[in-house]
């Protein structure tokens, strides 16, 4: 009976082996369940998610108008201090003074992508880009300047 | 049948007659050394190129495939980038022993490349006592991986090269056993003989089911002597980062790396001319005309096909299985593959003295 | 087992225990001295709060509370367990011979508030360096390099 | 940490050996001093503290809204249960009533962490044990879970999508299809797994016996998850303290009596299948509505001490909120699963192998930022 199960033991052991082997001469022998993505050779049809959080980007129209009033509820929102946003005050055309955006300081770099300023931003003037390619040479480029020069706030965003 | 035999003749008689006895040997030895070293390098580069590509393939990834066609020139990039590395030695080291012990490695697996017969007629040294030669060279090897993992001064390295000890000296036994059921059935020690006796057939379709238990028993003793997954627990990666080579790096490393290949192509090709006939094509009883068409395949093809089948069936297990654990390798060994070795041993014996064989 | 019966029990031996049912479970604020007799109590029979499931310090400028939350896990009741221990002098008796997790947790208490675990077997720094200076948790703990103040 | 004479003056020839910070088998930055005699070992003492970020202390000074972000980057592959634990913690201090839709959400995506978190663990353990070919198995499928989270969370990893009072945006259109296909997609890979490694004889003896952990020690340790379930102890939140929309579902809460690393494994192996479960039953009933509850712009949590638990992959996460009325907590404290789970091990190891170490380890499933915090 020793011998029954001692080679029973062996053929079962065998077995589970001969198994494992086989799902992975399976795989072998199917070049196409191959999974690799080329990255850098795929860049042109590759498509990030539309929520894909890459980075805070502020979308200007074809009048070179964004739509922040320099709030600062961004700023607020923050939690790591990413986000300085510097106003002026400007005169409105009745004289008055109105507070405005000057610039919009972003630090690429202490950012860690959570989205609560866009969540926080009232206006809307502020996304989420698709862009993950934020490898730089010089650290210092990292820190950008969102609003575009010369660019004005859009009529009628209060 | 096809045979090498003519190129080295010509060779042999050309230098014969231009020089004396001595010049011919030193020459032939020259030739032989250029030839078994360029074989290396070109083994190297190829298995390594092959197994990522197989573990690749296995791991539903590509593998490398940026430097050449299919990455075939990734091996030697690679090897370039260890030759510039600068090769340290660690401070509490001992210096002689830790550079040395790559090259005893090395040189016992160029020793083991002696009595290979690579084709009809094609082998380095055709020395009588070639199987006998073979097992006891290739233990050799355990004490250039004592002396690395000792003289790292690293604990990790001396646990896996104690570990490593342990488990070439038991395997030895299986392995030896497994080979002496081919020695018993053929009577012989030497390559050719075995070579030759498989001209009807190989040993595992003539010898029944104990040869084919003795070539199962052979690959596994093979896979653990050559310290790989899933008996690769002298490096065991997750458990002593890297075993006994810890400490190496650069051209030192490249060289146990190399040697590890090496050794893996060295007990592949015996298992293939012990088991699968060496360069003798595939024969079929009394086929004439099958038998004709495959005399036409060079022997060389013959052999290299047969050991990088057992390659790859060597790199299949170690892509498929977890490792063992240390007792359960050497339970493995005394209670499970030594004693069915021996009763296999017997019964080739039985077969044998009643020519039960084909 | 109701809070009720709880408290009956827990007010025989520690008359000086106040507790506390606006929060979620039962709380039960004590002395750091009556601690160690009410985790002996807790922990046997008939209560059973065998599982310390969280340990942790609160510093309230003025004292610590250890606070730790019990529960069992035949009665499936929790508890919350209130510990002042003295500011300037840090010490309350360690637990970590009746609940083994407390070990872990009391080394890490200790790390980050200084609160000294009597009869603790191996009361070191867990988690930050030995040679480290300060307790970080502290309210008073100050860093000028790697804290900015807003 | 040892001095060199201490290693020197060891007696019994033992042999004290440093695994990691830097080591394939602790999976980030967990230093283990051993005491092994032979191959033998005596002694795991774990020294911890190598990612410490001190995010208790962080979030002290972070808003209710800030501080559930700082949470993902503790348990990085359970980060949205980890998030879930929080957005409670500040619902129960403000009572907010978090409307149906957003709880189904949250529930499914506390699913799917879970299948991915077991799978990346189902992959390294297996490497753990020299098995190098799992992990990507393990992966094709958890890059599909990653891309799911991606279209609707917008991260793969940090998704930082629950917010107080329900979830941060609705879900994307695809992402009912899209969960089905996975679903139908695992079911038939799960099979794979256990042919792979589940039923391979090497590395059931690997697993069977080692790493024994008492029911006993399991409680007293503070053991929660996978590791106090395979020893017998009930122990799912999900299950005892239901959150959210788990006492609508129905599901089993998985237990194992051996204690030992093949029950743990078997424990996340058959909670990976429950899971399926569970989001089947939920990802066709997400109710129409509010993903998110009306709150305030600015939240402040009344005066008093709140503490939840939540099932992660890992175990038992509590949060605890000490709040002085103001905007930021006044203290909080994260009770993490495997800072408890580790502090077993050296009660798990002790007389085993090295080899054993690194099973006992791989099936308790650390993630270091998670016990460093």
């Amino acid at each position: 009976m020793f011998i029954k199960e001692y080679i029973s033991e062996i053929a079962k052991a065998t077995k589970s082996l001969w198994t494992g082997m086989k799902l992975t001469g399976h795989y072998f022998v199917r070049p196409k369940t191959v999974i690799t993505q080329q990255y850098p050779d795929n860049r042109d049809t590759l498509k990030m998610a539309d929520r894909f959080r890459g980075e805070v980007t502020m979308p200007h129209d074809e009048n070179n108008q964004h739509a922040c009033t320099g709030c600062t509820a961004c700023e607020l929102a923050c939690p790591n201090a990413t986000i300085k946003v510097i106003t002026k005050f400007e005169l409105t055309p009745e004289n008055k003074k109105k507070k405005a955006l000057d610039t919009f300081v972003y630090h690429l770099d202490m950012c860690t992508l959570c989205g609560l300023c866009v969540d926080a931003c009232p206006s809307g003037a502020i996304q989420m880009g698709q862009n993950f390619e934020h490898s730089v040479y010089d650290r210092s480029t990292l820190t950008k300047k969102l609003n575009k020069p010369g660019s004005k706030i859009r009529e009628g965003v209060e | 049948m096809y045979s090498l035999h003519a190129i080295t003749n010509s060779v042999q008689n050309w230098l014969n007659a231009r020089l004396s006895s001595t010049w011919v040997l030193i020459i032939e030895s020259l030739i032989v050394i250029v030839l078994a070293i360029a074989l290396f390098a070109a083994l190297g580069l190829i298995l390594v190129w092959l197994e990522r590509k197989v573990a690749a393939h296995m791991q539903i990834r590509l593998g490398p495939n940026r430097l050449g066609p299919a990455g075939i020139f990734q091996t030697s990039a690679d090897t370039l980038k260890l030759i510039l590395k600068e090769g340290l030695t660690p401070d509490g080291a001992d210096k002689f022993l830790f550079n040395f012990a790559p090259f005893v490695v090395m040189i016992v697996a160029m020793l083991l490349l002696a009595p290979i017969a690579f084709a009809n007629g094609f082998q380095i040294w055709n020395i009588n006592i070639g199987v006998l030669y073979i097992s006891a060279i290739s233990s050799l090897s355990v004490i250039g991986i004592l002396i690395a993992g000792w003289a790292s001064n690293n604990k990790y390295s001396l646990l896996g090269a104690m570990r490593s000890g342990a488990q070439i000296v038991s395997y030895e036994l299986s392995a030896g056993l497994s080979i002496l059921t081919i020695v018993v059935l053929t009577g012989s020690l030497q390559m050719t003989d075995i070579v030759q006796a498989q001209q009807n057939g190989w040993w595992i379709f003539k010898g029944h089911i104990p040869v084919i238990i003795a070539f199962i028993i052979f690959i596994i003793a093979a896979t653990a002597e050559t310290n790989r997954a899933p008996f690769d627990l002298a490096e065991a990666e997750s458990e002593l980062t890297a075993g006994f080579h810890t400490e190496y790096s650069g051209m030192k490393f490249a060289l146990f790396f190399l040697a590890e290949y090496i050794n893996i192509f060295i007990v592949c090709a015996i298992g293939a001319t012990l088991f699968l006939g060496g360069w003798m094509p595939f024969h079929m009883g009394n086929w004439t005309q099958f038998n004709h068409v495959m005399d036409f395949i060079p022997s060389s093809i013959w052999f290299f096909g047969k050991t990088f089948f057992l390659i790859f069936l060597i790199m299949w297990f170690r892509w498929t299985f977890p490792r063992l654990r240390v007792d359960q390798l050497l339970n493995l060994e005394w209670k499970y593959l030594l004693p069915v070795s021996l009763f296999n041993l017997l019964l080739v014996t039985l077969i044998a003295i009643m020519n039960w064989h084909f | 087992m109701t809070n009720e019966v709880i408290k009956e029990l827990v007010s025989g031996p520690l008359p000086s225990a106040t507790f506390d049912e606006s929060g979620e479970w039962l709380t039960i604020q004590i002395d750091a001295a009556q601690w160690k007799q009410l985790a002996t109590l807790l922990y046997n029979a008939p209560y059973h709060f065998d599982y310390l499931f969280c340990l942790t310090c609160v510093d309230w400028k003025t004292h610590f509370t250890t606070v730790y939350h019990l529960t069992s896990t035949c009665h499936r009741q929790a508890i919350v367990v209130k510990a002042k221990v003295d500011r300037n002098d840090p010490q309350i008796e360690t637990v970590s011979d009746i609940w083994k997790t407390a070990d872990f947790h009391e080394r890490e208490v200790f790390d980050l508030f200084g609160v000294r675990f009597i009869n603790h077997s191996d009361l070191r720094r867990l988690i930050l360096t030995e040679d480290f200076e300060g307790y970080p948790l502290r309210k008073d703990f100050e860093d000028p390099v790697n804290m900015i103040k807003l | 940490m040892y001095t060199e004479t201490q290693i020197v003056n060891n007696s019994d020839d033992e042999l004290v050996v440093n695994v990691g910070p830097q080591h394939p088998a602790t999976h980030g930055v967990l230093h283990l001093v051993i005491t092994l005699q032979g191959e033998t070992i005596k002694k795991v003492e774990p020294h911890l503290g190598y990612i410490h970020r001190s995010i208790e202390k962080m979030c002290e000074s972070l808003t209710y809204r800030q501080f559930i972000y700082a949470t993902s980057r503790m348990d990085y592959l359970s980060a949205h249960i980890n998030n879930h634990a929080c957005a409670l913690t500040v619902e129960k201090g403000l009572q907010i009533e978090v409307p149906q839709r957003a709880q189904y959400i949250r529930v499914i995506m506390d699913e799917l962490t879970r299948i991915a978190s077991h799978e990346l663990w189902w992959g390294a353990m297996a490497m753990d044990l020299g098995a190098f070919t799992p992990f990507f198995y393990a992966f094709r499928e958890r890059e599909m879970i990653t891309e799911i989270m991606e279209e609707t969370c917008g991260a793969r990893l940090t998704m930082n999508y629950m917010v107080p009072g329900g979830v941060m945006t609705d879900l994307h259109p695809d992402f009912q299809k899209k969960v089905k296909a996975f679903i139908q997609l695992f079911r038939s890979k799960i099979d794979e797994y256990d042919e792979l490694v589940t039923g391979n004889i090497i590395f059931q003896n690997r697993m069977k016996g080692v790493g024994y952990l008492s029911k006993e020690d399991a409680i007293s340790y503070g053991c929660t998850g996978a590791v106090a379930r395979a020893s017998g102890v009930s122990c799912d939140i999900r299950k005892l303290y239901p959150y959210d929309v788990y006492d609508k579902v129905a599901f089993d809460e998985i237990l194992e009596t051996e204690g030992d690393s093949f029950a743990r494994y078997m424990i996340r192996m058959r909670e990976m299948k429950e899971s399926i479960k569970m989001i089947e039953q939920l990802i066709d009933n997400i109710p129409e509505g509010d993903y998110q509850a009306k709150t305030k712009a600015v939240l402040k949590l009344p005066k008093g001490d709140f503490y939840t638990r939540v099932e992660t992959a890992r175990g038992e996460l509590g949060v605890y909120i000490v709040s002085e009325g103001a905007t930021t907590p006044y203290r909080i404290k994260f009770r993490s699963p495997g800072f408890s789970n580790l502090s077993a091990l050296d009660q798990m190891a002790r007389g085993g192998k090295l080899g054993d170490l690194m099973a006992t380890m791989g099936t308790l499933d650390l993630v270091i930022p998670d016990i460093d915090r």
